[in-house]
């Protein structure tokens, strides 16, 4: 209950992405010459602002990671480090009244929305401030004022609840858009099956995007999935599918134009698979044995998407690599000072224990 | 005042809150074009539409999953299920996402969904179609569970329900469907949380919901023929139970007998006659008993079925011992 | 309890396909002459069979559904009348080892599979000797002697179920396959899409058959599948599909036969959509207004498997008009003599109330 | 005897009855490669190969039902379900297809499959992940329902559990995987159904099971220093319930208290209090007392965690009361 005080506070005050962005815009102008001419896809402030939006989600999710093995933080914690890509080039397509869901690794999808990063950590410290209270932790953060419903922790449920809300957006006559985010693993739960019948049989605008980051924790995806291909899974249903290289957030931007127009322009669902991958393990007690280090390194060192980007900016002359420092220097600083706000929260009150089962009245 | 029937009552609940609200609508299997698999939904597409009376694929965990999705719009979705054997398959959606999400979000996102449909027995229709759910819902924190017996209640209940801005799950019961009752004319609104003290006595409390509120009248019929005054109580909602009404009557007739069709271990009964002990111990006279189903999956057969299932002489039996006349 | 003995007695007594069978071979020889050459698919013996076999199911369910109109026959009732040729036909393609498994509209399946009609119907009756002790009724009866594993209420649940069953045998390295019936209604069901992913990854020997009588309970199969193709539906899991005309015994048998040999042959699952029709409501209360009289009227008129084998019989010269009424004659005679046996049987003993709830040791 | 962990005895069990029966196999998600979720699974895949541990997709309703389905070929599946939290998915084919088949076939099927895997709270993993569903599955006929405490009655229990011709239920807790214990060399098999005294004392009964006995056992060492001497009491087996010796126990101490981490609300206790108060009425000097977690869906934080679980402090305050000593 104080949390939602706070929260709407907190975002107001904060906000970093808008105020990144912003600052993207004006803080770099384009190189005059010197450069070779490298087509960015995007104008070279969006690919700043994109730039930055990862990093800031992989600077914040190392510094969860940290918390977490020094015991600050408990129980169950995804993290989303390697798939920034998708967050931030799927958000930069959705329109802010969109509404967004996803599952249990669900901080970059929150932060990419809007919610201060403090919110989150201050969660995952169990604070009163915490987004949720310190009731939900890291897999239950909501803002439905910010059109982020979550933060599920049953793989797949999230899949019919999107879809629900997609369900609310035709019944309202909106033109807005539901996106549904899911894993590799997700896909093959029974109601993810169903819920795609419904939304093709109604026609409801919803994208839906899974998540192939290769693993359903240490299961890789053709030792779970009868088709590997997931764009296909839609098949069964007439939703149409397509494969995206999600360590391109340029790629995925687009991507995500296309399909949330389809769905926005009454066609119906339509299914993005995004190839990604996570660096880390599937939550913070995983060694992940099941692949070897060799094939973390490489995508890292092939595919990340923030070097990705930050090379295309350096080559393109945008920025050099004294800037991209100050910037990451910038945003490790907003992190820690997230961190410090956070920790200064107040421990969620004992007698909030019993608050929130049943709305106020009753 | 009318007379209508059981089912005429949800009608109208349903069909007085889509009027009065735009944002209820109707979803579940054949709620539409059929009008409900047991007609309850008769009229309802005609008079709203098909955007609002929501025929659904043979999908329960997809579709009441949907309904939640709806409700986090800000939507009033009431999700029928054909019967509440087949919303076990959508038993995670219930519970984990509808009954827990006001308080995993801290308060932030409200979920007025309501679930109905016919509960437990029906006639001859076999294990996998006649079990009662009250226990289970009723474990659970975060639901409001519903199980009325008469038409009024099923209108002024299901309406609470409706308007209520938590998910309730809302417990009929087929046989009762036919069964009428004077309604008041008119809204008709009851509060959710309030057993009824439907016949009033100084001897024995007896204590059901939904159909057995039928056994435990007609015992304190046969009770009354033997000299026996017993309080006849409905508790109308499973969860929260009013716990007030029934150690109030217990207090003044230092004897309880709770009838219930369903299972009995770990059931309402259990809930009851254990709230009782503890929090009534010095008022009992008599040990606290429970008459309940047997505990067998229901059987097919007739005969057997009807032995599966709480019958009046058997209520009267265990009244009678709890007034220690036959002992 | 008492149920088993009784059935294992029945069947031996009985066995009225069986006996059908034999004498389908021997009664009639096929005409000399006179007659067109019809191309009758198979030998005319064989297509006897078949025609005594579908007559033996119709007038079966046609005097249970008279039994249920006299009050004798309790709770839910689902007839299979017009659907015989998907039973019969898949029964002839089917070895007597390859085990079955279907939803509540069950009888039909039990009796092909040669469980004697008296047992079936003393079920019904809720008698001591029924299939199930009176305690399954409809929808629920079992023989694992005669490989038919249920008789399932709940919409769906026989799929996994029957995936299980091609787990086992796949396990006990037979040869064996599992045919796993369910309807155009029960497809959509999740848990039958997360089975057929199973059955494709691990390459079970199953065949799934979906009856698509056209309409789950009311509803029409184009308002409930987004796809209204079902033999499309196993496309998301790699599944190969094929339409089947489920009013030609003599097409769905060559079927059956393709499909049981692509999952002997440790290919993996196939699904065949059989194109049928139930004459019936969904079960005895439902007055079907979701349809025309017309429309049942035009199927029974062009589309009966019974008079189409029949007709085919009478014109390639097999058998005149008078034997095959000679041979309703017959079978309707068997069917009341099972009636009569059910009708003798004791009605389920009170104590039975309580046994097969656990195993008798526990 | 030798001296290990319960996740190990687990295992064991698992290892044991897999060489002795070729029909007894284990499948479930990340039980093959990685070991089990909680490395329950550790060296299985290795000593038994791909064919008999099985690694599952996400889809708990499917291989529940795969399960069952094989099981009714003869097969013994042990189906680990993660956690007993993602079950929920598969509720139905657990009730539905395994527990009610013997009766719906008038026993001619036999459905020899154990459910198993962690339930109840973790460590902050909040509240989707932290359901207590003994009370559920207790409701049930057709289930065996175990809740084994230490390593010894692990093994044992889960020995009985695979042999048993019956679908059981087998509730492990996370929290309790790391606990060691004593267990005997070679076959051990416990039986199902029988509660167990883990210490005598005649003055109140503390009743628990799973991990809730280490908090009435810690209770009874403080009474006992307050010369309160309690008998505790393990029920191991959740259905059938070991009525004869609870009530046995109550015909000693004439009082009991019953402590469990679940909800209250039509909970194990509410059947214990509910079976005590009808069959030992007279026996009782007190009233029966539950001490249970807090009716809310499990926080995140870890001091509300904590304050949503029973301590310690408030079971012997309750069972305190029970004895009169502070009133
Ligand atoms: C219904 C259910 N089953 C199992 C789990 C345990 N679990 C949590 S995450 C996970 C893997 C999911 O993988 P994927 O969908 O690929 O998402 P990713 O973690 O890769 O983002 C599993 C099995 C769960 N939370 N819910
Ligand atoms: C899970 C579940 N939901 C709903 C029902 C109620 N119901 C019984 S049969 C049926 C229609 C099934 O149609 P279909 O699969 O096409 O089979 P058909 O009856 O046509 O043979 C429904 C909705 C049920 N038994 N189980
Ligand atoms: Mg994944
Ligand atoms: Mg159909």
């Amino acid at each position: 209950m104080a949390a939602s005080k706070r929260l709407e506070e907190g975002a107001r005050e904060l906000s970093p992405l808008a105020s990144l962005a912003a600052r993207s815009a004006a803080a770099y102008e384009p190189m005059p010459n010197g450069h070779e001419q490298v087509d960015l896809g995007l104008p070279p402030g969006e690919l700043l602002d994109i730039h930055r939006r990862m990093l800031l989600l992989r600077r914040l999710e190392e510094r969860i990671g940290q918390l977490y093995a020094m015991g600050e933080i408990g129980g169950f914690c995804h993290l989303y480090i390697g798939q920034e890509a998708v967050a931030v080039g799927m958000e930069r397509a959705t329109r802010s009244d969109d509404p967004v869901i996803t599952a249990y690794r669900c901080h970059a999808h929150m932060v990419v929305r809007g919610v201060a990063p403090e919110l989150v950590i201050g969660e995952l410290l169990g604070k009163a401030d915490g987004v949720s209270g310190g009731k939900g932790g890291s897999m239950h953060m909501f803002d439905p004022a910010r059109n982020f419903y979550g933060g599920h922790g049953i793989v797949g449920a999230q899949v019919p609840l999107g879809t629900g809300i997609a369900f609310a957006l035709k019944y309202r006559k909106t033109d807005r858009v539901c996106v549904t985010y899911f894993g590799d693993g997700a896909i093959s739960q029974g109601q993810v099956a169903e819920a795609f019948n419904m939304a093709a049989l109604w026609k409801l605008p919803i994208v839906y995007v899974v998540e192939n980051n290769q693993y359903g924790m240490g299961t890789a995806v053709d030792r779970a999935s009868a088709v590997s291909d997931l764009h296909k899974r839609g098949e069964s249903f007439g939703i149409p599918g397509q494969e995206v290289d999600g360590m391109d957030p340029v790629v995925v931007e687009r991507a995500g134009l296309t399909a949330l127009e389809h769905a926005r322009s009454g066609r119906g669902p339509m299914l993005l698979e995004m190839k990604t991958y996570r660096y880390r393990g599937h939550s913070m007690s995983d060694p992940a044995l099941y692949r070897t280090r060799e094939e973390v390194q490489k995508v890292r060192e092939e595919r990340d998407p923030i070097s990705r980007v930050a090379d295309l900016l350096v080559n393109a002359g945008v920025v050099d690599a004294d800037q991209l420092k100050a910037v990451d220097r910038e945003i490790r600083a907003m992190v820690m000072e997230a961190v410090t706000a956070a920790q200064a929260m107040p421990d969620a009150d004992p007698a909030e224990l019993m608050t929130d089962i049943y709305s106020a009245g009753s | 005042m009318r007379e209508i029937s059981v089912r005429e009552a949800i009608r109208d609940a349903m069909a007085e809150e889509m009027r009065r609200d735009e944002s209820v609508f109707l979803m579940g299997e054949e709620v539409a074009e059929y009008e409900g698999a047991y007609k309850v939904s008769q009229g309802l597409l005609q008079e709203f539409g098909p955007e609002r009376v929501v025929d659904t694929p043979i999908t329960e965990a997809g579709f009441a999953g949907v309904g939640v999705g709806a409700a986090m719009m800000g939507l009033r979705p009431i999700v029928e299920f054909m019967t509440w054997n087949f919303a076990m398959q959508a038993v995670d959606q219930i519970v984990n996402s509808a009954a827990k999400t006001r308080y995993m979000s801290g308060g932030r996102v409200s979920l007025p969904v309501v679930f109905r449909g016919p509960n437990g027995a029906a006639s001859q229709v076999a294990a996998q179609h006649s079990q009662d759910y009250g226990a289970w819902y009723a474990h659970v924190p975060g639901l409001k569970v519903v199980a009325p017996f008469d038409a009024a209640d099923a209108k002024g209940l299901l309406t609470a329900a409706i308007r209520d801005p938590d998910p309730v799950v809302f417990l009929e019961h087929e046989l009762l469907y036919g069964d009428t009752g004077q309604v008041p004319d008119g809204e008709h609104v009851a509060e959710l949380g309030r057993a009824r003290i439907v016949r009033p006595g100084r001897d024995v409390t007896l204590v059901s919901w939904s159909r057995g509120v039928s056994a435990i009248l007609a015992a304190a019929e046969t009770l009354a023929d033997q000299d026996i005054e017993a309080e006849v109580i409905d508790l109308r909602t499973l969860r929260p139970l009013d716990r007030v009404t029934v150690l109030g009557s217990v207090q003044r007739t230092h004897r309880i007998v709770c009838v219930e069709e369903g299972w009995p271990s770990c059931g309402i009964g259990a809930e009851v006659i254990a709230t009782v002990s503890a929090e009534a111990f010095d008022a009992l006279d008599a040990p606290p008993r429970r008459v309940s189903g047997a505990e067998v999956p229901m059987p097919y057969a007739a005969h057997l079925e009807a032995l599966a299932l709480p019958d009046v002489e058997t209520v009267v039996r265990v009244a009678r011992e709890a007034c220690y006349v036959d002992v």
